[in-house]
């Protein structure tokens, strides 16, 4: 576990300035200090951990899964044709443009109050740098390797699988490390803009009660379910990714 | 005639390489192809592979030919024998039958020990040999072999050589075969073409009871 | 199956006292009486109470008077009041008790104002200035987003505008910062009703009947409420807490005790409506160039009970 | 100009079903029709163009420059160990997990109603995927190039300058390319939480007053804005960027 | 002794490589190593360059070693030129100047025409002499090569046999070459280093006054 030591003095370090700034300050209701906050999330443990967290955690889990569907195939559209990827790309930028806020009646009218509209509020956040990442790794296919696949006959399948999915794979990696929080954070937004339940619903209604600690307390749960998926990236990553610097 | 080049021009950019070739191989031929370094030997499997395309003239060729390129390309993910085993996958063949496939070789190229190291724990001469066995494996009966034994000693280069003469007479192999080694040449070939002009416009086609010293001569001056 | 009808509800913002008497209807089983299955939503976007009714996507709103107006007269989206549930401005200029030099609304001549950034707030501070005998050009309006409070509290303006003496200002005081505030009503500004429901068109057209079986369960929650406040109040923070969402008990007592003033008047009960108090608004807003056509009342609200 | 072709296709299919969508739905309060909307850009071109796109365009330039900076150190000192990179990676996830809602308070507390707390609100989005990608590209030095330069007695410095920044710079890109248009978004949502200019604030206002083609217009000149950027990235990409797939 | 080796050990994993292994080179010492493919001579190299450590022994080595790998490692986004410079820019010579006195090395070596292309732009010996000139503008004194004319045809690498015989001699370099070419050995070094088992324990030492045969012999059995 001596990995584990840096990020911990780090985040020690980190929590220790948070501290003496919230004494500093000293309006816990601008910044709660990680005392305070950490005392309110075991007063609100059952409420955060029982109900509040499972309903986020489905947010981001379905989101997560379309993020990766949508990201990979629009990665795939655009690595198939130079054509499809100028036709593409300039509307995944506008995707990323809209501001959710102006988009949310749209979604309510379409999807009612239901999960979907936090969920495509997600999706639309996480897609994006899966989508790019996949498609720079799909880009960095070796055409010595893609050629010499040819003369064995491969079929488009087979080249696919058999070398333009590893090449993509480190590449494809770093996307799902830039999603991954981001995943987290689009689904508080999408119950920050409307939910009955969730962490980020939890933490804005704190919020219009002034109680700065209840603020951050869903905040800091959400911020460590970011870092526990991260954290299980990096590994699956480390393990399995050892190639990329073998010419 | 399996192979067959009919007054072929192609140039990269402005710099032309061939101009005008003719090129004929017979079934069961094993041709050796000798020339300064650059003058365009790589290119001319390049063309036959259908990887660059003529700016004139025909070619033709068989649908399916294994090529063993210059450089190796082997896929730093997969293991030695994993990638030896593509072109059998690439036929539809269980992965375990393909290994299975595969072994023979590399058991007989001195190889077996290093069945599961990634290419980056081979040795040069190593992942020469992987790369030779994986052109082997594609099953064709048209070999087009780019240096295939540079990297390799004196010794086994020598095995490798009687072993893949023998083997194409079993298995009525045609084979072109790219060599800066005037001896393998001759020892293998029953014809060595020889580049002697810059863009290539014809093969100097010796058989292979010429002398070394004859062929170094029809080379012409080192160096591009 | 059940033989009740669905009612959707986007309310104004999350529940607080001034959903009191919803809340209490539903408990005691009002709207089931009515054959209405009440579905309370809380709006994802402002805009929602206002414009989902108005699409047909929500049976009932709960929405501001000159948005209703503005609405109206210049986007022509079809929606009308159904019944004023607060009568009196809630949305007042809030100075913190220690800035003892900001006694009337002149004084906020040279000072800075903090308002979520809606043109209403703008008309209302400078109307209110200049009703006051100040230059309101020599006021400040500064945008500070959603987090009016905190910029008060932190100095970074002097007054706000947007907050509401019902919530922001017990808040406030709990925490320990006691305020003072002025009525817009006081200071040249026509009164208007702070909240009430609103319904598209169409759906007044189509289900007059619904709409009517909602009030009246609405007016019977509110007789209880007014009846028993505290018992109504348990009730909406029970449910509350049943949603894991602690509202501060003190904070809402203090609330419902506003608001208890402001729902029905001596001359004016609740829910009731009148031209007047629309004409004075609509007057108002063309005045201050809110509003580019004069919209007839009678398009703007409906007296479904009477 | 053939390659402008495609994406003006797919924009005018898109534009098409988008103005029978709005027919479909008929309000205009929630969904504008695009003719609608450029019918109000057209309108409102003064204010739009001369006022809130420069505001705008300050803090999404200022934005860049400082996510760029910001992302390519964060890269570099995770690159210059694993220790680093373990200590600092967890952070970044957390970063991009705290709302900015959550944070604008204390911004506001910091930097006022002035630019820069717009523009940390910019950075603090951009950032990421600029620090993510070059972080990914410095990763995939190869080895054996690294290891000759090495014996060449090269400095550390010489070490960045010949080999990792050419190395990176392909994933790089990769990252600019997402971090563009979240600039874009960044700086919208940073005069959403407060602000007397720029194109957020102006869709913000319009959104207030139930003007849905007003709301919709400052956003589609910020997709533009994006557009323009992200084609400019592209274009230097492709034309620098050539050696990608040789070996 | 301007390289030397005192019983080295060195292993790959489990996999030994050198079990004691002694090597004194004196200065102007121009030195073939010959072995079996893949049985540890470029990780000799390496274990020279200080890319590995040995698990045991002391390895005496100058400051400035010139390496030529056996994979070229072109940059693939630097010209052939640019690529050959980087040696004098790591020592901070100007780009001009560097250019300039590479410039002398391509038109010397037949790649005058080819000083602008990218490394995929050229042919496998094209891309071997390119590294080669990198490794001779080094200026080290000690020059490790491994295998560097591997991808030559006959002729050029004769031609450059006899160049790097004559240079070696005028600019007093000491040299390690790895090779497969028994004759190219024999033709350039004082002394060839012959490794005989597996792991290398020691290297049979020969002068070059030996046969081509006797080498044979004590490489012994083909491929590992
Ligand atoms: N992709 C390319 N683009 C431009 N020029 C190229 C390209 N590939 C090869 N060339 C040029 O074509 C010529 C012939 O190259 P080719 O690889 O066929 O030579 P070769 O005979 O195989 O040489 P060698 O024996 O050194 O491998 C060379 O001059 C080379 O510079
Ligand atoms: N990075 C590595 N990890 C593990 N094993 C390695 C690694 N590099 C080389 N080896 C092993 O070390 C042995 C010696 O390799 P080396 O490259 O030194 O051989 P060589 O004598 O240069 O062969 P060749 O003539 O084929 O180039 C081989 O068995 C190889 O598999
Ligand atoms: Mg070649
Ligand atoms: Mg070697």
């Amino acid at each position: 576990m001596r990995k584990m030591l840096p990020p911990l003095i780090v985040m020690l370090v980190l929590l220790a300035v948070w501290e003496w700034l919230a004494h500093l300050i000293a309006s816990p209701y601008i910044l709660p200090s990680p005392r305070q906050i950490i005392e309110k999330i075991w007063l609100l443990r059952e409420p955060l951990f029982m109900i509040h967290l499972p309903a986020t955690l489905a947010i981001i889990a379905i989101g997560l899964v379309i993020s990766l569907v949508l990201g990979i195939a629009l990665a795939l559209v655009m690595d198939a044709s130079a054509w499809l990827e100028r036709a593409f790309y300039p509307l995944l930028v506008v995707s990323q443009t809209i501001p959710t806020t102006a988009l949310a009646p749209i979604f309510v009218l379409w999807f009612g109050y239901s999960i979907w509209s936090k969920v495509l509020v997600t999706v639309l956040i996480a897609f994006f740098p899966i989508a790019m990442n996949t498609f720079d790794g799909l880009r960095s296919v070796k055409k010595g390797q893609l050629e010499l696949l040819q003369t064995f006959g491969a079929s488009r399948w087979q080249q696919f699988w058999k070398l333009k999915v590893p090449s993509a794979i480190p590449s494809f990696f770093t996307g799902l490390k830039i999603a991954v929080p981001l995943t987290v954070i689009g689904a508080a937004i999408g119950e920050w803009l409307g939910a009955q339940s969730g962490l980020g619903y939890f933490s804005k209604r704190m919020m219009t009660q002034m109680d700065g600690a209840g603020v951050f307390a869903p905040i800091v749960v959400l911020s460590l379910l970011a870092i526990v998926f991260a954290t299980i990236m990096t590994i699956i990553e480390k393990k399995y990714i050892t190639w990329r610097k073998e010419a | 005639m399996v192979v067959a080049m009919e007054d072929v021009y192609f140039s990269y950019n402005e710099k032309v390489i061939l101009s005008g070739l003719n090129l004929h191989i017979k079934a069961e031929e094993f041709i050796s192809i000798v020339g300064a370094s650059g003058c365009g030997k790589s290119t001319v499997f390049r063309l036959l592979l259908g990887l660059e395309q003529p700016q004139q003239g025909v070619i033709k060729k068989p649908g399916k030919i294994g090529y063993m390129p210059q450089q190796h390309q082997l896929m730093p993910w997969r293991t030695a024998l994993d990638n030896a085993i593509v072109p059998l996958e690439c036929q539809g063949i269980k992965k375990k039958e393909a290994r299975r496939q595969a072994q023979q070789f590399f058991i007989r190229f001195g190889l077996a020990d290093y069945e599961d190291k990634k290419p980056h724990e081979l040795s040069g001469g190593m992942q020469q040999r992987v790369s030779f066995i994986r052109t082997l494996l594609t099953g064709a009966d048209v070999l087009l072999l780019d240096e295939p034994f540079s990297a390799l000693d004196a010794l086994t280069r020598k095995d490798l050589q009687q072993w893949l003469k023998d083997i194409v007479k079993v298995e009525k192999k045609t084979i072109l075969f790219i060599t800066h080694d005037i001896d393998e040449a001759l020892f293998l070939s029953n014809r060595i073409f020889v580049a002697t002009t810059q863009p290539i416009a014809a093969f100097e086609c010796m058989d292979s009871s010429v002398s070394k010293q004859q062929i170094y001569a029809k080379i012409g001056g080192a160096m591009v | 199956a059940d033989g009740l009808q669905e009612v959707t509800l986007v309310l104004d913002w999350y529940p607080n006292a001034v959903h009191s008497f919803i809340y209490a209807a539903e408990e005691k089983g009002y709207f089931k009486e009515e054959g209405i299955r009440l579905n309370i939503q809380y709006p994802q976007n402002v805009t929602d109470p206002l414009t989902l009714t108005a699409a047909g996507k929500a049976t009932v709103g709960i929405y501001y008077q000159q948005d209703v107006v503005r609405a109206r007269a210049n986007e022509d989206i079809p929606v009308k009041s159904i019944g004023p549930i607060v009568r009196e401005p809630l949305n007042h200029i809030i100075v913190l008790d220690k800035e003892k030099t900001i006694q009337s609304p002149k004084d906020l001549e040279g000072k800075t104002i903090g308002y979520a950034g809606s043109d209403l707030s703008e008309a209302y501070v400078k109307s209110m200035v200049k009703a006051d005998g100040g230059d309101p050009e020599k006021v400040t309006m500064q945008d500070v987003g959603f987090d009016l409070v905190p910029a008060l509290i932190t100095n970074k303006v002097d007054a706000l505008s947007g907050a509401l003496i019902n919530h922001e200002v017990p808040v406030m005081e709990e925490k320990g910062f006691p305020t003072r505030t002025f009525n817009p009503a006081d200071y040249g500004v026509p009164n208007y009703y702070e909240l009430l429901f609103v319904s598209g068109d169409k759906t007044i057209e189509e289900n007059p009947a619904l709409l009517k079986a909602f009030l009246r369960a609405s007016e019977k929650g509110y007789a209880y409420m007014k009846k028993h406040p505290q018992q109504a109040l348990n009730l909406l923070i029970a449910k509350q807490d049943k949603e894991n969402f602690p509202l501060s008990p003190k904070v809402e007592k203090k609330s419902l005790q506003i608001l208890m003033n402001t729902m029905e008047q001596k001359e004016a009960a609740f829910l009731s409506d009148s031209t007047d108090v629309w004409q004075q608004q609509i007057d108002w807003m063309s005045e201050q160039k809110m509003i580019t056509t004069k919209p007839q009342p009678t398009d703007l609200f409906v007296n479904l009970l009477n």
